[in-house]
């Protein structure tokens, strides 16, 4: 019992951390009917270089503390992220308008490869650290209740408050604001948003950059708790399930998809993997996702896929 | 075509006479029974009843919203009413499949192009024949013998249709290249294709000139006298409903308000009121 | 006034209806077939052969297939990596376990190993559409890594799961050299090309596209979806297969299910959008492009820079090429997001009005 | 003399880099007119107001030649959403609803670029008083109401945006004769009472001239006629080909469309 | 026509392996360098070499082993993955080139007899994790006491990862000890569920065999589930700076078989500070250069540049050897002592020598322990038992013979 409630928090924390990433597609597709590829290749390139910064600001600037190069670091990394993004509307989405999902699919799988080799270049391929002070060692809860307790990380803990409180914020805009609206306008037909004078550049920056800044909160989490190496690009492909399965459009959606993902793929890992030879959990999860498809089609909070004539 | 395989069917009932114009019909060819569907909250249809003739011309008209499109995606198959029958050449059914529907000769157009628009006009005709293609998968990867011919055969057919709605040129331009009225065009052909017994149009004359609507006019009448088509169509121009149809219905907000010859419906107060307005 | 269809009057459909009506066009083909045959076997070199054009043809046989899937019936797929590795390892086991099993029809039982695949995981295609249903094809190829990983009998019992074949041979005739492996993929992919330019031009083929463009359309003029959507991944996945096949038979000869991983799926389904959706031709395009750019860049790239006197280290050329890979990507689709192949057309009809522009 | 607002001279159009449309095509816009397009399918007036509104990019079309002036301003460059903020808005011909958004959404973002709430709440009361069909079903999706009503939407969308200036394209398709009707005297009250011009390319002949002070008629991507609604009306060929009135015993008349099967004609004003 | 000897290099300096490729690779080009700088080649004859990015994926690695190996005077082959040698195998046979994977590959090919062209010295996963259970028998105090302990073996899911089942299972049976495998899905990121699985398993000793950022996930997923390092054992590609370094205190009382030394100390090292590095011809950070892995890229160079003098002693001094020569030359390695203090390599390995029969020609390996700032050894070398491999080898090389249809070599194909 105590070890069936660790793996389903250990599944709970991996799920958030999905999430995270989750919301990075969510925003972007949901904003412009982009389905962000490079948003894997984003997580990975905010790290670096929050990574990075925050071991060269020391040296640069001679202040030894932590928290101040972590922030500044992480500031930098931002700027970063907003200069991506612009340069992206710039150069690709703005001469994309109207084109077809594909097309987008495929220029973001472009850029992908873009970031990841500018990336490399810029700040290495080998393992770099993001201390941001999460506490690494375990801690053991109610011993008095299981024998041996259950064991919690707290750097999870910490990580998936963070990616709520995240998920939280960007529903309000959503749902609340105009500016909300009109980035589903921008999804459902470039041609009309503009026709009534959306600025589809604007609109692409402003989205970009958020998601830049939730896959810089997404790779200084993941990086802080297994380094930032070129293959965080890959978290991508775990994502992609949660966000398939909670719907693309829906900001919620990501945190449930990423919550059931998470669970389903540890407990099946750890309680079918072994029948089978383990190594299940990845196409656990798309499998999972499926089921959940085969009943939704749009995923459990996505927008209902319109086909009428 | 192929209602004159049921020729035999169609001799032994005597061939009425409309009350009008001296035009001749066959008995009913499709019944629809009190139709009713809605969608959550909103009632399209409320107990929609009223047939159609073999080889008439029956025109469905009502204001924006009455519920016309969604009585010809009934009919079709595409919505499945909560209540009713439609009977169909002796068939009844309430639920059909569309591909059924295609099956029993019944083709239809729509009102917001569903053209394929990656493909040629030519292609776009040829898939009303697919219903017909006998060849297998195989054979039409090798083209050989059989398959070849029957490709042929249909491309003559599909030729004959783009002979007579006059738009050769166009045979391999994509259809989404084509101005709007050109491709209300293909989308008639396509359905033509299909040598169906019964033709749905829905609003094929939007966003057309006049001279073009004539065009359009004189196809549909082409189609219903050479090849004995019952057709179905739904149209807010007035000056084409009340000169080609024979017989009219008048839907409004999902319920049927009228129901009879132009003439009949135009003096209609209640057709009036609700949809020509004073002004007609 | 060199490319003209002026005063090519067709006297019958069937002349019309050729794959080529256009006698310039022809004549290219025949041109090409010649050179692909004749001269370059002449010309060119073992390397050429053995990590150029071999890989070209079979990608290009790969994403023919995956075309028919996602260019044609409009099913996102990115799975093509699952149904290249079934092939592979369908055909092994017909190859090694069959006392006595010629090559070719190993080939099309692996290909139909495949097509069985395909089917299954096309199954929720006729429910889940568009990008989610790339979750599909993605549960397939994580599921296929997974399996040949780990069920032991797939692989003949090797304990590492890495299984190879040798000895190749086609009516006795000894599948070896670079020249007859050469000879070999390009036969086979020339039949299916042929093959599969039939199928998309026929009744199949408008039905894949019809369900593509419009499936509520597509089933009122009485196409069913179910049919379209299962024969296109059947169809995809057996060409799929019999690629993922000769990839690992002729390709590689020994390989491991890391061969055929998720990232080969994206590069197939990068060559079938670069190359252009829907698009027989598009599909040997985009295979040049993937299979033989970065080849391309990373040969190149230090030459360019010793001119200018710059030596750059490996690293930085792996990066440098990533770089310039991704923004050429970008770059061919924003001049033309239709892929490689209408670009071509495109060009084509500008040299049919050369030199009188409009 | 009225000024000038939108002075279209010479343009040609080309889409896909081949595919060439409009053949140098002149036409202006006076401030507070109203000025009809008209011409048969695939003539080329959606292309001539998707140049002027700057869409065509989207289509991958460009202008290759010939300038477009706003108030004397060349605007081939700006971005449409520039062109909106100078109060030219665009009804695209086929809807382009929303689909994903309610009806009340569609509205909504069509005030997109207006800064007072207050404005876009009494704009959005007047577009409910023009379409009451609109109100209810404001709450439905886009994408689930018939065609006339994703009609009604895409113009009241575009109302809602304020504009001094509005490009329809074929406003009356697939609306009733009644809402026709209705179209076109909210464009005659918003012309009159709050100078709202306007440039609509329309295939209901009768009433666009109708209503219309000034029409040009196009034909294959050329203008081949312009003058004064009046003149344009009265014009035998417009009569016969755009109005459909044929030569009967006594004068002209309008036509049955049942007898015009028998024989074909085709206008030719060749240019 | 200048004589030079090429050696092509396949490495990786993108992608997940990355971290330890890039040093590997390093070490390799260094060696060449010094030799170059240092001894002006090999008996006269100039060292050369290019390297290629095969990002550890199989079909670029083919596509370099086909650019490279019609180069005049190529050498020998180290593809730096277990998966590219897989592709590899046949076609060095029909090329003639040896194929040199130390330390790594396929373990049945330390028969000479059966895979002529295939040579993984110093070791293999076999004798690897032969080494292991040896050492951790011996820390619970004898062998016989494995029985009823529980070992988890984590393996990155792969060909690579699979190669020492056999020999552990084999093992497991005869001590009685449990083995249970967990696989972790390449390349590794994502270990929850694997950790999880250990936490549940409570096993006595946890084997590691990853690669690239396999490595250091593992070790901080073992510090969030709290599993002792103390009792984590890695393979000799798991046991290196890049694996540990940003871990730090995390990854202490981790320990990881070794093949080589780690430090600067040896003279091979100081020469090539002074003549490559001091010359600003070094080929990655300076700071790396004596690190685990570039290290073994400095055996594996040496190793390759030895069998190309051994060659040239039967086949000409100065001349540019073949791929069969050097096949010869790395078949008739005798590389005492002696000979390795003479090339500086004192302390760094142990003495090698192959035979036509044996392409392995060393199965010792030893422990080294990470203190938080570097590698220390903690244990005395250990040789795998021949009793236990050979007959292994023996029978995956007959099957493999079998399989190919192909035959052993006769003896008098070893002199040649
Ligand atoms: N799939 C659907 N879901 C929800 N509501 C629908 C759906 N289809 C139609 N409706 C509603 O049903 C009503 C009737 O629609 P329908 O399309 O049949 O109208 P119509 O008579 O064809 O109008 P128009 O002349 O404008 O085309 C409309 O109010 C529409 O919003
Ligand atoms: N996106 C496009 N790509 C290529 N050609 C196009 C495109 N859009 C329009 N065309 C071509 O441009 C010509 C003019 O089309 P346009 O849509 O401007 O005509 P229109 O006058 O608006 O016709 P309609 O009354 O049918 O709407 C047509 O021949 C059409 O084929
Ligand atoms: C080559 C080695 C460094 C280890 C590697 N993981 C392999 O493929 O075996
Ligand atoms: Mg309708
Ligand atoms: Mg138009």
């Amino acid at each position: 019992m105590a070890f069936f409630l660790e793996t389903l928090f250990g599944g709970l924390m991996a799920g958030m951390l999905y999430a995270l990433v989750a919301l990075g597609f969510v925003l972007i597709f949901k904003a412009s009917g982009v389905f962000n590829f490079a948003q894997g290749a984003m997580v990975l390139f905010a790290a670096l270089a929050m990574a990075r910064f925050s071991e060269w600001i020391p040296a640069w600037t001679g202040i030894e503390s932590r928290w101040f190069a972590n922030l500044a670091a992480f500031l930098i990394a931002g700027a970063i992220m907003f200069v991506v993004a612009w340069v992206i509307e710039r150069l690709v989405l703005r001469h994309l308008v109207n084109q077809e999902g594909a097309t987008l699919l495929m220029a973001t799988l472009g850029i992908t490869y873009f970031l990841e080799g500018v990336g490399q270049t810029l700040f290495g391929s080998s393992i770099y650290k993001i201390d941001i002070g999460m506490p690494k060692d375990p801690v053991i809860v109610l011993e008095g209740a299981f024998q041996g307790g259950i064991l919690i990380n707290k750097e999870d803990l910490y990580a998936a408050i963070i990616a709520a409180a995240l998920v939280a914020l960007l529903s309000v805009f959503f749902q609340k604001t105009g500016t909300g609206r009109a980035l589903r306008a921008v999804a459902d037909d470039h041609q009309a948003a503009q026709s009534i004078g959306i600025s589809l550049g604007r609109i692409w920056v402003i989205v970009w950059c958020v998601a830049g800044v939730v896959a810089l909160v997404a790779g200084m989490i993941w990086g802080s708790k297994l380094g930032v190496q070129f293959s965080l690009a890959t978290v991508a492909l775990r994502a992609l399930p949660v966000v398939i399965l909670g719907g693309l459009t829906s900001v919620p959606g990501a945190i449930i998809g990423g919550l059931i993902i998470g669970v389903g793929e540890k407990l099946s890992e750890v309680y079918i993997g072994p029948l089978v030879g383990g190594g299940i959990e990845i196409w656990f999860a798309y499998v999972l996702a499926l089921g959940f498809l085969l009943v939704r089609p749009q995923g459990l909070f996505g927008e209902k896929i319109i086909d009428r004539v | 075509m192929n209602t004159m395989t049921d020729a035999a069917v169609i001799a032994q009932q005597a061939p009425q006479a409309s009350p009008g114009n001296g035009r001749k019909f066959g008995n009913v060819i499709l019944d629809v029974k009190n139709i009713s569907l809605s969608f959550g909250g909103v009632k399209a249809l409320t107990d929609i009843s009223f047939d159609v003739r073999e080889h008439e011309i029956r025109a469905i008209i009502g204001p924006n919203g009455a519920g016309k499109s969604s009585l010809l995606n009934c009919i079709n198959g595409v919505y499945q009413p909560q209540q009713g029958t439609i009977t169909f050449r002796g068939k009844s059914f309430r639920h059909m499949k569309s591909r059924q529907v295609a099956e029993m000769g019944v083709a239809r157009t729509f009102q917001n192009l569903a053209l394929f628009k990656g493909m040629s006009v030519l292609d776009n005709i040829m898939t009303g024949r697919n219903l017909r293609i006998k060849s297998n998968l195989l054979l039409q990867a090798l083209r050989i013998g059989p398959a070849e011919k029957e490709e042929m055969r249909h491309r003559e057919f599909v030729e004959r249709i783009i002979d007579f709605l006059e738009i050769q040129a166009f045979r391999k331009t994509p259809v989404g290249q084509l101005p709007y009225g050109l491709q209300k065009r293909v989308d008639l052909g396509r359905a033509l294709a299909m040598e169906p017994q019964v033709l749905l149009l829905d609003e094929p004359m939007a966003g057309m000139n006049v001279e073009e609507k004539q065009d359009m006019c004189r196809f549909v009448l082409d189609v219903n006298d050479e090849f004995g088509t019952t057709v179905v169509l739904i149209e807010h121009d007035m000056g084409v409903v009340m000169d080609i149809s024979d017989r009219v219905v008048v839907l409004d907000y999902g319920r049927k308000i009228g129901d009879g010859t132009p003439d009949e419906v135009r003096a209609s107060p209640e057709v009036i009121k609700a949809y020509l307005g004073t002004s007609h | 006034m060199l490319y003209r269809e002026n005063g090519q009057f067709k006297t019958s459909y069937r002349a019309d209806q050729q794959i080529f009506p256009i006698r310039q066009d022809r004549l290219f083909m025949v041109l090409l077939l010649v050179v692909a045959f004749v001269v370059v076997p002449g010309l060119a070199s073992d390397y050429l052969f053995r990590a150029i054009l071999i890989p070209f043809l079979i990608m290009s046989l790969a994403a023919l297939g995956v075309n028919i899937l996602v260019g044609y019936c409009g099913q996102i797929s990115l799975g093509s990596g699952a149904f290249m590795a079934v092939g592979a390892y369908g055909a092994f086991n017909f190859f090694v376990r069959v006392p006595g099993m010629p090559l070719i029809p190993a080939l099309i039982l692996g290909g139909l190993c495949a097509t069985a695949f395909g089917i299954l995981f096309g199954l929720p295609s006729l429910r889940v559409k568009g990008l989610y249903l790339a979750v599909a094809t993605l549960a397939a190829q994580f599921f296929s890594d997974w399996m040949f990983l780990r069920i032991k009998w797939l692989t003949n019992d090797s304990p590492s799961g890495s299984v190879g074949v040798s000895g190749l041979q086609v009516f006795g005739l000894p599948i070896e050299s670079a020249v007859s492996r050469y000879w070999f993929c390009l036969a086979i992919l020339v039949v299916i090309a042929l093959l599969a330019k039939n199928l998309v031009r026929s009744a199949i083929g408008r039905e894949w596209m019809a369900i593509r463009d419009m499936d509520v359309a597509a089933a009122v003029i009485g196409i069913r979806p179910m049919y379209a959507k299962l024969s296109a991944f059947a169809v995809s996945s057996f060409i799929v297969g019999v690629a993922g096949a000769l990839w690992a038979f002729v390709y590689l000869g020994t390989w491991e299910p890391a061969a055929f991983s998720v990232d080969l799926s994206f590069r197939l389904l990068f060559m079938v959008i670069i190359g252009g959706l829907g698009s027989i031709m598009g599909a040997f395009f985009g295979a040049a492009f993937i299979v033989v750019l970065p080849i391309a860049l990373s040969q190149l790239l230090p030459a360019v820079a010793g001119l200018f006197g710059v030596s750059i280290s490996t690293a930085t050329l792996s990066h440098a090429e990533l770089m310039i890979f991704g923004a050429l990507i970008v770059w061919f689709l924003v001049v033309e997001p239709h892929g490689l192949a209408r670009l071509w057309s495109t060009a084509k009809q500008k040299l049919r009005l050369w030199p009188f522009p409009h | 003399m009225q000024n000038i607002l939108i002075n279209v001279n010479g343009i040609e159009v080309i889409y896909n880099h081949v595919i060439l449309v409009l053949k140098g095509v002149s036409l202006q816009v006076p401030e507070g007119g109203i000025v009809a397009l008209l011409g048969g399918n695939g003539a080329g007036k959606t292309t001539t107001l998707r140049a002027v509104s700057n869409l065509l990019r989207g289509e991958r079309g460009e202008v290759t030649k010939g300038s477009i002036e706003l108030r004397g301003e060349r605007i081939e460059n700006l971005s449409p959403a520039d062109l909106v903020r100078r109060g030219v808005v665009q009804v695209m011909e086929g809807r382009h609803c929303f689909a994903h958004l309610t009806i009340e959404e569609n509205l909504l973002t069509g005030g997109y670029t207006r800064g007072s709430k207050a404005e876009v709440a009494a704009s959005l009361e007047k577009v409910y008083a023009y379409f009451p069909r609109l109100k209810t079903r404001r709450g439905s999706q886009a994408a689930y109401t018939s065609g006339g009503e994703q009609q009604m939407c895409a113009i009241g969308r575009a109302l809602m945006a304020n504009p001094s200036m509005v490009l329809l394209d074929e406003p009356s398709m697939g609306l009733a004769p009644q809402i026709v009707q209705e179209v076109f005297e909210i464009v005659r009250d918003l012309n009159q009472r709050e100078k709202v011009t306007f440039l609509l390319a329309e295939q209901n002949t009768h009433m666009a001239l109708k209503y219309a002070d000034y029409g040009y008629i196009m034909e294959s991507g050329r203008i081949v006629m312009d003058g004064p609604a009046a003149d344009l009306a009265s014009n035998e060929d417009v009569k016969e080909f755009y109005l459909g009135m044929g030569r009967s015993g006594d004068g002209l008349e309008r036509k049955s469309f049942r007898d015009v099967k028998s024989y074909k004609r085709r206008k030719r004003w060749l240019a | 026509q200048a004589k030079e000897q090429f050696f092509p290099l396949l490495s990786y300096r993108t992608g997940p392996y990355a971290p330890n490729g890039t040093p590997w690779a390093n070490g390799k080009q260094d060696y060449i360098k010094l030799i170059n700088a240092r001894d002006g080649g090999i008996n006269g004859v100039k060292l050369t070499f290019e390297e290629c990015e095969t990002g550890y994926a199989t079909d670029r690695g083919v596509e370099c082993y086909e650019r490279l190996k019609g180069r005049p005077g190529v050498t020998i082959f180290d593809p730096q993955a277990t998966g590219i040698t897989f592709a590899l195998t046949e076609k060095v046979a029909t090329d003639k080139i040896p194929l040199i994977t130390l330390g790594y590959g396929l373990s049945v090919s330390q028969d000479g007899t059966a895979f002529k062209w295939n040579f993984p010295l110093m070791g293999s996963y076999w004798t690897g994790a032969d080494i292991l259970v040896q050492h951790i028998g011996k820390k619970e105090g004898g062998l016989d006491k494995l029985k009823g302990k529980k070992i988890a073996l984590v393996y990155h899911d792969s060909p690579f990862g699979k190669e020492p089942i056999p020999l552990l299972q084999e093992r497991a049976r005869m001590h009685g000890f449990d083995l249970s495998l967990i696989p972790v899905t390449a390349p590794g990121v994502e270990q929850k569920a694997a950790w999880l699985q250990v936490r549940q398993q409570r096993p006595d000793y946890v084997m590691l065999w990853g690669w690239g950022v396999m490595n250091s996930t593992a070790l901080k997923e073992a510090q969030a589930t709290g599993y002792p390092r103390e009792k984590m054992y890695g393979v000799w590609w798991a046991g290196a700076e890049p694996d540990v370094k940003d871990v730090g205190d995390g990854a202490k009382g981790y320990n990881a078989l070794a093949l080589n030394t780690s430090g600067t100390q040896p003279k091979v090292i100081q020469d090539i500070l002074k003549q490559v590095h001091d010359k600003g011809q070094g080929t990655g950070p300076k700071d790396e250069v004596g690190s685990v892995l570039y290290t073994r890229g400095l055996i594996i160079q040496m190793l390759s540049v030895e069998a190309v003098r051994r060659a040239q002693e039967r086949f000409g001094k100065g001349k540019v050897m073949t791929g069969e020569q050097v096949r010869w030359g790395m078949e008739n390695l005798n590389l005492d002592q002696k000979r390795l203090d003479a090339l500086g390599f004192a302390g760094v390995l142990r003495p090698i020598s192959t035979s036509c029969q044996d392409h392995m020609g060393s199965t010792w390996a030893r422990i080294h322990t990470w203190d938080g700032s570097k590698w220390n050894f903690s244990s005395d070398w250990y040789q795998a038992d021949e009793q236990i491999l050979k007959p292994m080898v023996k029978a995956g090389a007959e099957k493999y013979l079998a399989d190919k249809k192909l035959q052993r070599r006769p003896a008098s194909d070893c002199e040649s």
